[in-house]
């Protein structure tokens, strides 16, 4: 299959869509003229011009809640959050108006609306710019979250998310722009990723790990040294979606290792982790040899210092150290 | 000089019965917040209860101006809003009694009025949210190639916050079709203006500071609000220009029900002015009797309807079915309200 | 032992703090000359005067932010959200600046700043009015936050977070307003009751309520009902504060029961009660004789209806049936 | 009209050292960014490296007025702001290496730099994030009844942010002793400041929507610099009274180092105009050499100087140790980290 790095899937997932529906239009902070702060919106502004592709000032709240409006009215907003780390400014027009709306609203409006950007830590830009906040978001009944990890995942959940008629919000990752992955051919058809289905990346038998977004690669990577170094085999579950969630998922994978460790990169205190946990702990209780265990980042506001910000996300070393205490 | 906006080319050929027109819904909206409030004292609905008393001429002025393109969006004090695009008192008073035929199906309330068939899109809580939301709909109009605008209605104590000064930006950058009203009734909650605004002049002006149009329309005046009110729309849907207005008005009741303190913050005097000299309904009124067009009869057989008319609203209301438990989790997602392959795909709600 | 409705416990505590210390000043929407929206500052202004009790205008991160910044000069501000369900509007200032600050400025600086309000549903005004973010400030290390549930812990919590040098939200509650209970008097000394202690409100043996805010009454209500209807014997725990947490308090409960009903007006998804759960199952996994469950608010947002409101939060019914399953 | 701001009051009598040390600042600044590019680029450091190039006279002409009771606070880019209130570069450079003698131990990197005991609160990331932050430096000032003001600089990008709006209406209506400075470079990123904001003549013009003391500055010329902050910050400290000034400048790098487009939204003609007729540091040069101040070899040897103390600079973070990972928990309570009671009642990190 041809490899694509995760932005140009992403991109790819854009103008797919930006071609399938004149609705369709994105916005953001630089995502035009400048192509993006990280170039996931590269080039599209020159092929399909300034009504397409829009500019905006920095003003998070008002440029949102506007494609919330425009959204009501059928247009589907597709806008990026330079980072998802700002999404304190703007906090407002993405839980109360979208998660609440068409609540409010009896069912009569829905916001078809996409915000997008990355969300992670590990690349030194300090406590202010390094949110992870899947949790917070996916706890809005009313929203839906995801957290691709591969570009094929990518380009699917995105083009999904565009297509959903709620307030989808896709957390990306910067460190994971870079990285190359096989995407099916458009040519082989529409390659859309549901929303709430996992995804086994790994087959285990001992132990689940069970992760979202880049920490998969880190589980990933943490069950070949569990194999070569340990014997264990780790079967890594990614999750995807976080909400909806695809729960038979997690169950069935507990159930046939009977063992858990949850990589997240939240901050443990209610995390995505903790929601999972107890997920499991409740419909998986017997099914359980020992406690389900975190690996999330480490409990501070994110370091800036490059020497010691990987040891505070989680890392597959950390992941195999969590692993090998109930296993 | 004073004036007189009768002349102005909009209301110069109104028809006797577009005037009577706004007579009546004026009066209905009267009627309808002053009987919920005997129905909210009697208990019969919780929560807050903002009562758009005494800024009536506001909502029907503009709304007269409205047409099938044009929409508008306003914060909790809505029901005004809602009764002036169409809204039936009915689906109104339901909402207010929490029951299922509430126009959003008792999940809203009394600050959460929607009529999006009538381009009514809410009634909002949260102070100034619903800026960048109307700043929206002139966006979606424009995209789409509507002729239309959006009118975005707040109070004088919205202006301060931040969402509303980044929706001026935006809207003078972009050239949105956008009319942002600020219904001045002086007060937000026991503070006026001159304890939370800094400004020069008024608070429309601070539209300069975008280099956007602004007027200042005296409220009590159904006429100067129609005229000022039309030419921002028309630069709205014409020039796809955005304006601010600042409508000035009163409040006659407190800011909510639950205002213990309604005639604390102001004297009972200045209350008694408004009402005695300055109330919409009562200088409309005067004006048709003055230009023939209404007699104090059929202004007070207006009234006795208005009356009516709620009486069976609230009768209505009475008798509607309230939700149940099920409909808790109805009407949070789309894709699951309708039943798609999206909607049926992960678990949405996580009750157990 | 004297009763004091909750709001008026509180008043006191602010009253004696603003008599202790006079760097501390009460900020707010309508919180002087209107006395409060619900009367917990009453009196206070024309006590202490226009320069201690200060009504700003409706700019949530404006003087929250103004606060921060007078907080690190070394005044005390008590700033109060006249719902916390505005939090989203001032969101950046009470993550970013609140919790962040000092970590990025490698301790130099501490922010001594309270914010305070009612953070619950239950009184109809709907969805932007009712949210309970406890677990989403708890999840910022940095910050502390509490939620009392009788007058003597509202008193004794607001006392210590206004002495605590670190930024403590704490999460009143409009139904507790009105609601008598004992407070020592003040002659008996100074009554503070510390960050990260829980209090166990009723002993049990066969299974452990564990909650917070009026969800503790909800479940003393409950235990009532376990008792007399099914001689189930209901520990009640509450945490009184969220962080810091007093985690040995819930494992020791736990050991005790064996059994664990979390009760918990958050919404499900990584809610508070998704933290504990995760928590208990983690160091206390051999001590459960079942999965810890939980009654949380219906998982959408507040229904307005005062004839369903009350079902979708945790009521001493739901908590009972919950209960039933595991005991 | 060309003023001549040499012969303002607060100029009129700068000794020459004080000119001299001026030249000394902007110079340090100038080579300490040139140079910590250079670092970058040789990967000693990550994540953003804003510089300051280009700007000096306005950090440099505003810190030069503040006395004991002065406090500021600015934004991302920072280091200028940080040399200038005296802020060592060993500190500084250690902080950009993320090493444990940074001025922040290494936890805020290059868009945090802190030196609270010399009046400096940051240094921060969200854009506009500080401005309120500045306006509480004032508060508190006002509150504690200390004769001095705060400076809070943001950027053209910033002032369409919600906060600063409130912030600025805050500011007028408590009359809080706090200068808003707008550093004026043209650009946020790779935007114009025609395609980000909507306005009249200039961005400071805003200030007049809340009725507040504003004023241009050209940043070019620190004698301007001075003479009108020195108005601004007067009028905070006798009047208690906020202005918000628009200090015009140009950044010669990108945005931020890692802004690859740095020449594309910028034509090179437009980085050499400014380079070559409006930098501040060239021009303050030329005037001292004319004025007699300043001789051609005395700059040379402060260049030569201030290279060889940022060379040292980097050998100081070089040789530093980097955090631990049990400095990962550190500084994030005040009562934990002073252990007292409240430091160690219930768990505060939840790692396991
Ligand atoms: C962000 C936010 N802050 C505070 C409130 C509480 N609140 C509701 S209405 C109101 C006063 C608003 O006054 P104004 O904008 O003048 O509108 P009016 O009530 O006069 O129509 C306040 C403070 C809120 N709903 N949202
Ligand atoms: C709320 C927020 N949105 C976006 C960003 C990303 N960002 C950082 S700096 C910047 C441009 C700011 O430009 P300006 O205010 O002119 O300051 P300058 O960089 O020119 O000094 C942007 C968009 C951010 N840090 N915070
Ligand atoms: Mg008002
Ligand atoms: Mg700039």
């Amino acid at each position: 299959m041809r490899e694509l790095l995760y932005r140009h899937a992403l991109r790819e997932a854009l103008d797919e869509e930006l071609a399938r529906d004149d609705q369709v239009v994105i916005m953001g902070e630089e995502v035009a003229q400048y192509n993006g702060a990280y170039k996931v919106t590269e080039g599209l502004w020159e092929k399909w011009g300034e009504k397409r592709i829009v500019d905006t000032p920095i003003s998070e709240a008002g440029f949102i809640g506007m494609g919330l409006g425009a959204s009501m009215l059928g247009v589907r907003p597709v806008m990026e959050l330079m980072f998802w780390s700002f999404h304190t400014v703007a906090a407002d027009q993405l839980i109360n108006n979208a998660a609440n709306m068409r609540y409010m609203a009896g069912g009569l409006v829905h916001c078809p609306i996409v915000v997008r950007g990355p969300a992670n830590g590990g690349t030194n830009v300090g406590a202010t710019h390094s949110h992870c906040p899947e949790a917070l978001y996916a706890s809005f009944p009313g929203l839906k979250v995801c957290s691709p990890a591969t570009p094929a995942d990518a380009k699917g959940l995105m083009k999904a998310a565009i297509r959903d008629n709620d307030p989808v919000y896709v957390m990306e990752n910067t460190k994971l722009y870079g990285v190359k992955g096989p995407v099916p051919d458009p040519s082989e058809g529409d390659h859309v990723v549901p929303l709430g289905s996992a995804e086994v990346k790994r087959e285990g038998s001992d132990v689940s790990l069970i992760a979202h977004g880049r920490s998969v690669l880190q589980a990933l990577e943490a069950a070949e040294v569990l194999q070569a170094s340990h014997g264990i085999s780790a079967e890594v579950l990614d999750l995807r979606s976080i909400r909806p969630l695809d729960q038979e998922a997690v169950i069935r994978t507990v159930m046939k290792t009977n063992r858990a460790v949850l990589v997240d990169e939240s901050k443990p205190f209610s995390g995505v982790s903790a929601q999972i946990t107890t997920l499991i702990q409740e419909h998986a209780f017997d099914h359980l040899d020992a406690p389900v265990k975190r690996v999330c980042s480490i409990d501070a506001p994110a370091i800036y210092s490059r020497y010691i910000e990987d040891e505070q996300l989680p890392n597959p070393r950390r992941v195999v150290e969590e692993v090998l205490k109930i296993a | 000089m004073n004036l007189d906006f009768a002349s102005s080319p909009i209301n110069r050929d109104l028809s006797p019965e577009d005037k009577i027109g706004f007579f009546r819904t004026m009066m209905r909206i009267r009627r309808f917040e002053h009987l919920s409030l005997g129905q909210y004292q009697r208990d019969k609905m919780g929560g807050f209860l903002h009562l758009y008393t005494g800024q009536e001429s506001v909502a029907v002025g503009t709304v007269s101006l409205c047409g099938e393109h044009d929409h508008l969006i306003t914060a909790y004090r809505c029901h005004g809003h809602g009764l002036a695009v169409g809204m039936g008192m009915n689906e109104c008073m339901a909402e207010l009694f929490g029951k299922v035929t509430g126009c959003s199906k008792g999940k809203g309330g009394s600050m959460h009025f929607f009529a999006p068939d009538k381009n009514f899109w809410g009634g909002h809580g949260i102070v100034a949210g619903q800026t960048p939301l109307g700043l929206g709909l002139g966006y979606g109009l424009k995209y789409q190639d509507l002729p239309g605008c959006a009118l975005c209605f707040l109070g004088d104590g919205a202006v301060n916050q931040g969402a509303f000064h980044e929706s001026l930006n935006i809207a003078a950058l972009f050239e949105i079709p956008v009319v942002f009203i600020i219904e001045n009734n002086g007060y937000s909650m026991g503070t006026s203006q001159s304890r939370s605004s800094a400004y020069r002049d008024c608070l429309a002006q601070r539209a300069e500071a975008y280099d956007m149009a602004w007027d200042l329309v005296n409220g009590e005046d159904l006429y100067e609000v129609r005229a000022k009110a039309h030419i921002a729309m028309e630069r709205a849907r014409r020039e796809r220009l955005p304006t601010l207005l600042e409508i000035g008005t009163y409040r006659y009741y407190g800011h909510s029900v639950a205002d213990a303190n309604a005639e604390k913050y102001r004297t009972p005097e200045e209350i008694e002015r408004y009402k005695t000299y300055h109330d919409p309904l009562r200088l409309w009124r005067r004006r048709l009797v003055d230009e023939g067009v209404l007699t104090e009869e059929t202004a007070e057989a207006i009234d006795k309807e208005a009356k009516q008319e709620v009486a069976a609203a609230i009768k209505f209301a009475e008798a509607s079915e309230a939700p149940t438990v099920e409909d808790i989790t109805r009407d949070v997602y789309w894709e699951v309200d309708h039943e798609t392959e999206a909607g049926r795909t992960g678990r949405h709600f996580f009750n157990d």
